[in-house]
């Protein structure tokens, strides 16, 4: 190639192509965007707590069982010399009705609970995010189809088709998973279809196709990777939702079942023993309140963080 | 941070037990009079005494309606009622009932033959609720109007229970049911709502799942055993759905007696001034069902090793000592009951003997237990089998069904899981009651989940409730009760007590151990004035 | 005393990356009935100099030295307060998008005597009842030249048009008799018939009511049209000043010379290397790409057709730069989309080096994108903001080879070499790139298969003039070294001059004329073609001044 | 704005046919069974078969989903099998009192959520955003049956303030029902004893079901105000000369109040579904507990009739909304 008569761009580039650039180098873009949004999510409190509230569910859904001082209390162990005990020394939240230290059955509860999270959050994603991209990109009756049916679970209140759901499967944690899957992915297709619509606007897509890339290639490559950080910020926030939602039904004694250590469970009992034993719901309570809430708290950090507009900030 | 909320919670703890002992408002004062106020948790969908009954029900049934007679004290006794005396004929199949002359039915009418005939008819004809009871003795056509005050059952075969049964079929008035007729439904939907009887209550105000309210009638035509100065002006069964509201309405003085505290309420409450429980033995019988047709627990030695193994001091601990433990089938209170020697008690020797003997000897298996969704006793007593079975190497998965999913699956065999949680209440006082459960006829019915299938005891059964002779029924019903507990269909569980809690100001209360749990004789309830 | 002094303005604004040196050292002063315009291109900090002026600059800005004063007040760090005194009433402002800056939800007439009511509340004399405002609000928009005021009280801004909106924002701001105008960009979200209205409008104020302009532009031509002075702002700094005439015609800073040579002279014959012909080739045709009958027809909600592009033929020869121009809505866009069937014509086809494409299933249409390719208007989202430059260039060598991942990196750092970017771009995103290099980028991407065929869909309308001139100048060479053939589609008709070898003008749909592009330009046979060289070199005539 | 009105029955009696379809295929997929459990622990085959046989039982499912839907086609909602009373009358009976939580609940959170979103909008990031930040997302989080207990035991066990649950005490006869909201009849027939105390007890299940609600529509009218504060209209406004005061509370937040509306639109629908939570806790006679008390029963024609009814208010909540946006934004206003 001749040289041109061009003004300098930039800095020449023939002593570079010599030495092997460092890992620092070749990925200083991307690290400046982690260090950016580092330093925005720092300064911001609640975005903050939400972290440290997660973080803190997490390390006890991973290492619960190996910390708590009873962990036979979360299978089912009795001791009925010691039930309805108040908080103390050894029974840290007290005791339940069944003799079981409260305390252990918080912490292992995170484990029900984050397995709750996941579950439905992720398949409420795997049925929504593809539809939502299918409807979006195809459009035509394929979109119409998807979205007229998406737009019938929307009209119903998720809480009372999922009551229906598993009033008539039966309760048990497994049929409350799968009640709120069943209402949780439309949220999904609505969010990634409207995202998909504009996307698909956008020049890059036409630029793809341009180059000769076949459907699941854009699919995959360009609008994808453009939904996630919508789909992040709402699966961070349905993480809790989900765990709030399988609570209210386990309260209603539709959701999980004992032995089980599930919060919503717990207070489902618990709320009989109201108020005289008020520790027995308090703690499985505040438990779930402080769960949601990290994740919320998470969840609006990483919105305002992967907001587009604040990107270049 | 967690310190801070338990200390306040703490303080705001005592706070509420200090709002405790302060007096609370009492009982609702109304310018006709006192009402009382009852909360219980169970609605009241359908009112109409010959489609529906459960003890919610039965309550505001008993309250508007009369019967011929009446169950009444503990032990539970067959008192007269519209009818004044009866007699029955040498070979037992007919019955003659004399009816009191003054009874009038709230509209005026009075109560002849022909409204008892009328009565039976449609509970028969209509043949849901109570139908049950008498259909297989008796028919429509059985039933004669002798005079205006004389009526004659012929019953298709001797059946000695038949006068256990009669205070649960209410008379209604026919010329109000006729009148309110819509295709021939027998009144069916007007009575959802309405009442036609002759109690000491007539209806008040009925919103459903809020409020039913049973106004006295003030000149019942029996008359009130409190004395017409101390007669409440009606009384309010307000439905109160969480224990916890129900303890803070008895509390606030919003309600004068609840039912369905947790065990451990009545224990707490006790303590407080100027609430008192009712607490008394009753009939009905806890047994954890085994299915012992199919699967592991038709092996007899694995539903005897089970039992061995249950831990039944925590039963009683469940209801913080309110029940006493059933010492055979058959209950305590009800004629004929016999303590079997040799029912299991906890015994984890022999249990891993029979353990070693069953198709398990080393466990390894998981058995389901079922039980009624929202049941908390039930539930607790599965944590308790749970526990008690770890021994033996054998899992409980513990399983809440909906009521009709429950009996759907235990109809059959092949549905009906290995272990059900069931209580019981006989409807009568008649040994029958509960015997006829274990046999052969009843499979299908949720009670008869185990699947009993025992010709020997089929045959006694059959044999003791055509027999009028009582020494022979007794004898016959001994043997039963041997031979049941030898079998082990079940793990026998224990009598829980009935238990209300009220405040001091409400006198009166009268329990009989036939009615359901719950269920209070409304009739003879006044307010002690302070 | 000047009405407005700027003293060793220096500004910062703080980003992650540590403060940005926006200002640097402004000096400027601007007399009582003077017109000021300021040129600059973007990011050389005018707009936000002039938003200075009134108080109403970026969030996280810190002035570092220096002052503004306005009619002897130093009203650098002014409380808000004090600023309402200001603002609107001696201050106002007129802003670039009459759409954008126009509150949708209220009426025209309530946005106007909202801000008459707010002076009146400012100046401490009580708010004049709703009739007076009425009446004075009609006088204003009467006064910018809008036809039935009245009517337009009570109308919304969706229901006007962009001139019209731009004529009530002028209304708006002249509500309080202001002693300075600051006019931003005002007319670069106009059409150019609008533009000169817009232009004449304030030129007309100017006279009537003695106001002391300042206008922001990027546009010399806008810039020539009005203002008397003249600031040239280049990143940050006001490189020089002083009459607009002189400036234009004799510039001193180099960069201000670099700016005036890169306005391309729609009067001035190309200087470029005669189109080679592609004799050398042994091309199977002597077209490469040919359309026979185009035609597209798009289908509104309502049901009614609109024709985008007419029965449209035409051929390209192999090695030439073809030519497309005309006005927004002339269908170009369509016809250079249709060209590669990205989308496909209601009718008619599309001949590539002797193959019919129209006809092409999904699979061989794939194959052949690899000798076409397309180079789109806006780099800015031509490029997916999640990959790094070196997955966009390499996608289509991915896409269409089975070269190696090895090969591909060497392939791309290749690529960048051609379109004059340095390698280490490969791990940069878009967002870090100016609009220059994104559009250097897309053009990597297009070239990255060898393709035979590049169509241009206004290349340059996005970027700076400066920027433009540059980028043109390498899409020359690119042609020479690569042996490409071009389809260049643009609305100015100085750029189609200066490197087209043939052209065809569209209106509605149709070719207008066509022929070789030297013809066009100095014997137009149609009127039409006439009209828009004329409004060009309108456009272009600060280039001549 | 006829056809504009067609459009949106021909939506509403689409979605209606679907809901129905919907709810009904999974509320009879499970092998619950109803008719044993109305005929009573004792009965017998026989008895459960009339039973059956009454109600249609007996029939396959899809000879059931066609009767199911030939009734409803007539504004037949079918028979509640416990109480044996069509359902649309018990529907209806129920309905007010939800709807008049619903309401009161709105409005607290619309007279709350909005006026808080502003100030956290125009004070971003300040210590007040931080609160209200957290003070909003705890309203979401928040277990609305848990919080209620919580409320309950202090307002009413504790302090005794307010009445445990309910909607009247036992003796106050309701009001002439002419709406059904006792707030409204109590008023309309002059009983200001009877509003003052229905209105003690509403407060604290409304309470606990703005929380969530308000919480949202504090959030997105909080992030609708950064954006319209951002907006190149408001910095015009501003140069003009417009006070700041008048710019946030009026010009931006009428902009800012559309996407507020949508929210309550939506929000609207999902507090119809948390009354069942709230009911539940509070003994709240909406058809939020009618729906659980029939879901535990296995009665679900009711289950279907709630969630067809909740389905309906859902989306004339959301017409309303459409229309709401219509009049306050002219370019909407074009039919």
């Amino acid at each position: 190639m001749t040289a041109t008569s061009m003004p300098p761009m930039n800095s020449s580039n023939d002593t570079e192509a010599a030495r092997p650039l460092s890992f620092r180098e070749r990925h200083a873009s991307e690290i400046r965007q982690w260090r950016l949004y580092a330093h925005m999510f720092r300064k911001s409190f609640s975005s903050m707590l939400g972290l440290s509230l997660v973080v803190v569910f997490l390390l006890l859904a991973a290492f619960g069982p190996w910390i708590v001082p009873f962990p036979e209390a979360a299978s089912g162990a009795i001791n009925m010399s010691s039930k309805l005990l108040p908080p103390n020394g050894t029974y840290w939240f007290g005791t339940d009705e069944m003799g079981a230290d409260i305390f252990s059955r918080v912490i292992i509860g995170a484990r029900t609970s984050l397995w709750i999270g996941v579950v439905i959050t992720g398949i409420a994603a795997l049925i929504g995010v593809p539809l939502g991209i299918l409807a979006g990109y195809r459009g035509g009756w394929v979109r119409a189809v998807i979205m007229r049916v998406t737009e019938l679970f929307l009209a119903v209140p998720g809480l009372a088709l999922a009551l229906a759901i598993v009033a008539a499967l039966g309760p048990g944690i497994t049929n409350c998973v799968l009640a709120l899957s069943i209402v949780w992915w439309p949220g999904y297709v609505r969010l990634v279809e409207a995202k998909t619509l504009s996307i698909k606007e956008e020049l890059f897509i036409e630029s793809a196709r341009s180059i000769g890339a076949r459907t699941p290639w854009i699919l995959w490559h360009h609008i994808l990777p453009n939904c996630l950080s919508p789909i992040i910020v709402k699966m961070s926030m349905d993480m809790g939702m989900a765990i709030l939602s399988a609570a209210s039904l386990g309260f209603i004694g539709l959701g999980a079942q004992p032995p089980s250590p599930e919060w919503g469970a717990m207070i489902s009992v618990a709320r009989t023993y109201m108020p005289d034993w008020w520790w027995y719901s308090l703690f499985p309570g505040a438990a779930i309140f402080l769960t949601v809430l990290g994740f919320n708290l998470l969840g609006d950090g990483l919105r305002d963080i992967l907001d587009p507009r604040s990107r270049d900030r | 941070m967690f310190g801070k909320i338990i200390r306040n919670i703490a303080i705001a703890g005592l706070l509420a037990s200090s709002v405790l002992a302060t007096p609370a408002g009492a009982f609702e004062r109304t310018d006709k009079g006192n009402v009382i106020v009852f909360g219980g948790r169970q609605a009241i969908p359908v009112l109409d005494p010959h489609i529906r009954y459960d003890w919610s029900t039965r309550m505001m049934q008993q309250a508007v309606y009369d019967a011929l007679v009446k169950y009444e004290g503990d032990p539970a006794d067959i008192k007269p009622w519209l009818a004044e005396s009866w007699e029955t004929s040498a070979d037992g199949k007919t019955w003659t009932f004399h009816l009191v002359k003054n009874a009038k039915f709230h509209n005026g009418d009075p109560v002849n033959a022909e409204a008892i005939r009328y009565s039976f008819e449609r509970g028969l004809k209509l043949n849901k609720g109570v139908a049950w009871m008498l259909k297989d003795f008796l028919a429509p056509e059985g039933i004669s109007v002798v005079d205006d005050y004389t009526v004659k059952f012929d019953l298709k075969a001797p059946y000695t229970p038949f006068l256990s049964f009669l205070p649960w079929w209410y008379i209604v008035n026919p010329a109000q049911v006729k009148a309110n007729e819509v295709d021939g439904d027998y009144g069916q939907k007007w009575l959802t709502d309405h009442e036609a009887g002759s109690g000491p209550f007539k209806l008040g105000r009925w919103e459903p799942n809020v409020l039913y309210e049973a106004e006295a009638v003030s000149d019942y035509w029996k008359g009130w055993p409190q004395g017409d100065a101390n007669r409440p002006a009606g009384v309010i069964y307000k439905i109160i759905r969480e224990p916890a509201a129900q303890k803070a309405a008895l509390q606030r003085g919003e309600a004068d007696i609840v039912e369905g505290l947790t065990p451990d309420d009545y224990v707490q409450i006790k303590r407080v001034p100027g609430i008192a429980i009712e607490d008394h033995k009753g009939m009905t019988t806890f047994g954890i069902k085994f299915n012992t047709q199919q699967g592991p627990t038709a092996d007899i030695n694995l539903r005897k090793a089970i039992a061995y193994a249950m831990d039944y001091d925590a039963l009683i601990q469940v209801y913080n000592g309110a029940a006493t433990l059933e010492t055979s089938p058959i209950p305590d209170a009800m004629k004929g009951h016999i303590d079997v020697p040799g029912i299991p008690r906890k015994d984890l020797a022999k249990a891993k003997e029979y353990l070693a003997k069953s198709a398990y000897p080393n466990g390894g298996i998981t058995l389901p237990y079922v039980h009624v969704a929202g049941l908390e006793e039930a539930r607790r007593i599965g944590l308790v089998l749970l526990d008690s079975l770890k021994p033996l190497n054998i899992n409980v998965e513990i399983k809440p069904e909906q009521w009709p999913n429950m009996v759907a699956n235990g109809s059959k065999v092949e549905t009906s899981p290995a272990m059900t949680s069931v209580y019981t209440t006989p409807v009568s006082t008649d040994p029958d009651a509960v015997a006829y459960q274990y046999h052969k006829n009843s499979w299908g019915q949720y009670f008869a989940m185990m699947f009993y299938d025992s010709p020997k005891v089929t045959e006694m059964i059959d044999k003791a409730r055509s027999s009028s002779n009582w020494d022979e029924r007794a004898k016959l019903y001994a043997d039963i009760q041997t031979q049941i507990v030898a079998d082990q269909p079940e793990v026998f569980g224990m009598l829980q007590n009935r238990r209300w809690a009220r405040r001091d100001y409400l006198q009166g209360f009268q329990f009989s151990p036939v009615r359901f749990t719950g269920e209070v004789d409304l009739y003879p309830l006044w307010v002690k004035a302070e | 005393m000047s009405l407005l002094d700027i003293k060793d303005y220096r500004l910062d604004i703080d980003t992650f990356d540590g403060p940005v040196h926006v200002l640097k050292g402004i000096n400027l002063s601007i007399n009582r009935g003077d017109t000021l315009g300021i040129v600059g291109e973007s990011g050389s900090g005018k707009t936000v100099l002039v938003r200075s002026v009134l108080g109403i600059g970026p969030r996280n800005a810190r002035v570092i030295e220096g002052g503004i004063s306005f009619d002897g007040q130093n009203i650098t760090n002014l409380s808000e307060k004090e600023w309402a005194k200001i603002r609107g009433i001696r201050i106002s402002m007129i802003f670039q998008d009459p759409m954008t800056y126009l509150n949708p939800l209220f009426s025209i007439g309530r946005q106007i005597s909202d801000v008459i009511a707010a002076h009146e509340k400012a100046a401490g004399h009580g708010v004049s009842p709703k009739a007076a405002r009425r009446t004075r609000t009609e006088e204003l928009l009467d006064q910018v030249g809008l036809p039935n005021p009245a009517m337009l009280f009570s109308q919304y801004p969706h229901q006007l048009s962009g001139g019209m909106r731009q004529r009530v924002l002028i209304a708006m701001a002249l509500a309080g008799k202001p002693d300075i105008l600051i006019a931003d960009e005002p007319t670069t979200a106009l059409d150019v018939t609008v533009q000169a209205q817009v232009l004449d409008l304030i030129n007309s104020l100017v006279e009537k009511l003695n106001l002391t302009v300042i206008m922001i532009s990027h546009d010399i031509g806008a810039i020539a049209t009005v203002a008397r002075r003249c600031a040239v702002m280049y990143k940050g700094e006001i490189v020089e000043q002083g009459l607009t005439r002189d400036i234009l015609s004799n510039p001193q800073h180099d960069y201000t010379k670099r700016l005036l040579s890169a306005v391309p002279d729609i009067d001035a014959a190309p200087e470029r290397v005669a189109a080679r012909p592609a004799a050398s080739e042994p091309a199977k045709s002597r077209f490469l790409l040919e359309a026979v009958d185009l035609k597209k027809v798009y289908r509104s909600q309502s049901g009614e057709d609109f024709t985008a592009v007419n029965s449209l033929s035409l051929s390209v020869r192999t090695g030439e730069i073809f030519g497309v121009v005309g006005e927004s809505g002339s269908g170009k866009s369509t016809l250079a989309r249709m060209l590669l069937r990205l989308i496909d014509p209601t009718s008619g086809d599309v001949i590539f080096d002797g193959q019919n494409i129209s006809g092409l299933s999904e699979k061989a249409l794939r194959a052949m994108r690899r000798h076409m390719q397309f180079v789109f208007q806006n780099p800015h989202s031509a490029l997916n903001g999640r990959h790094t430059i070196g997955d966009a260039i390499g996608e289509p060598l991915r896409l269409q080879t089975k070269m190696g991942r090895r090969e591909i990196e060497a392939r791309i750092e290749a690529l960048l070499d051609i379109v004059q970017l340095p390698r280490l771009f490969k791990y940069r995103y878009p967002h870090e790139l100016s609009g220059g290099q994104k559009q250097r980028v897309c053009i990597a991407r297009a070239i990255a298969l060898n393709p035979r065929l590049l169509v241009l869909d206004e290349p340059t309308s996005a970027l700076d003039i400066s920027v433009q001139a540059q980028v043109l100048e390498f899409l020359q060479q690119l042609r020479a070294e690569m042996n490409l053939t071009y389809v260049f589609i643009s609305h100015n008709l100085a750029v189609i001059r200066q490197i087209c070898d043939r052209t065809i003008v569209m209106k509605h749909g149709e070719i207008v004329e066509q022929g070789e592009t030297e013809q066009i330009f100095l014997h137009p046979r149609e009127n039409y073609t006439r009209t828009l060289i004329e409004s060009g070199r309108k456009t272009s005539q600060a280039a001549d001044l | 704005m006829l056809t504009f009105a067609f459009r949106k029955v021909l939506t509403l009696v689409g979605t209606m046919i679907g809901i129905a379809a919907l709810t009904f295929v999974i509320t009879n997929v499970a092998p619950g069974d109803p008719a044993r459990l109305v005929a009573g622990p004792n009965a017998t085959e026989d008895m459960v078969a009339t039973i059956r046989t009454e109600y249609g039982l007996d029939k396959s499912l899809a000879e059931q989903f066609v009767v199911y839907m030939g009734d409803l086609a007539h504004g037949d909602l079918g028979t509640s099998i416990i109480t044996t009373r069509p359902v649309l009358e018990e529907v209806l009976r129920y309905a007010p009192a939800t709807l008049e939580l619903v309401f009161v609940a709105m409005g607290l959170g619309i007279v709350i959520g909005v006026p808080l979103g502003m100030l956290s909008a125009v004070y971003k990031d300040g210590p007040l955003d931080q609160v209200t930040r957290i003070f909003s997302i705890s309203g979401v989080a928040l277990p609305a049956f848990w919080f209620g207990i919580l409320l309950q035991l202090l307002f009413s066990v504790d302090l005794g303030w307010l009445p445990v649950s309910g909607r009247l005490p036992l003796v106050t006869r309701p009001p002439e029902a002419l709406t059904g909201l006792l707030l409204v009849d109590s008023l309309l027939a002059g009983q200001f004893s009877t509003f003052w105390v229905s209105f003690q007890h509403i407060i604290l299940p409304a309470i606990v079901l703005s929380f969530p609600c308000l919480a949202s529509i504090l959030r997105v009218n909080r992030a609708e105000m950064i954006e319209v504060l951002q907006s190149d209209y408001i910095v015009a406004a501003r140069a003009h000369g417009i006070s700041s005061f008048r710019i946030v509370a009026l010009y931006a937040l009428k902009n800012a109040l559309l996407p507020t509306l949508a929210m309550i639109g939506l929000r609207f629908g999902w507090m119809l579904g948390s009354t069942v939570l709230v009911e539940t806790v509070f003994d709240w006679p909406g058809i939020g507990l009618y729906a659980v008390s029939s879901a535990l029963s296995s009665d679900f024609k009711p289950v279907v009739g709630v969630t067809l009814m909740i389905g309906f208010f859902f989306i004339v909540a959301n017409t309303l909304v459409d229309l709401a946006y219509a009049w306050i934004d002219p370019r909407l206003r074009k039919a």
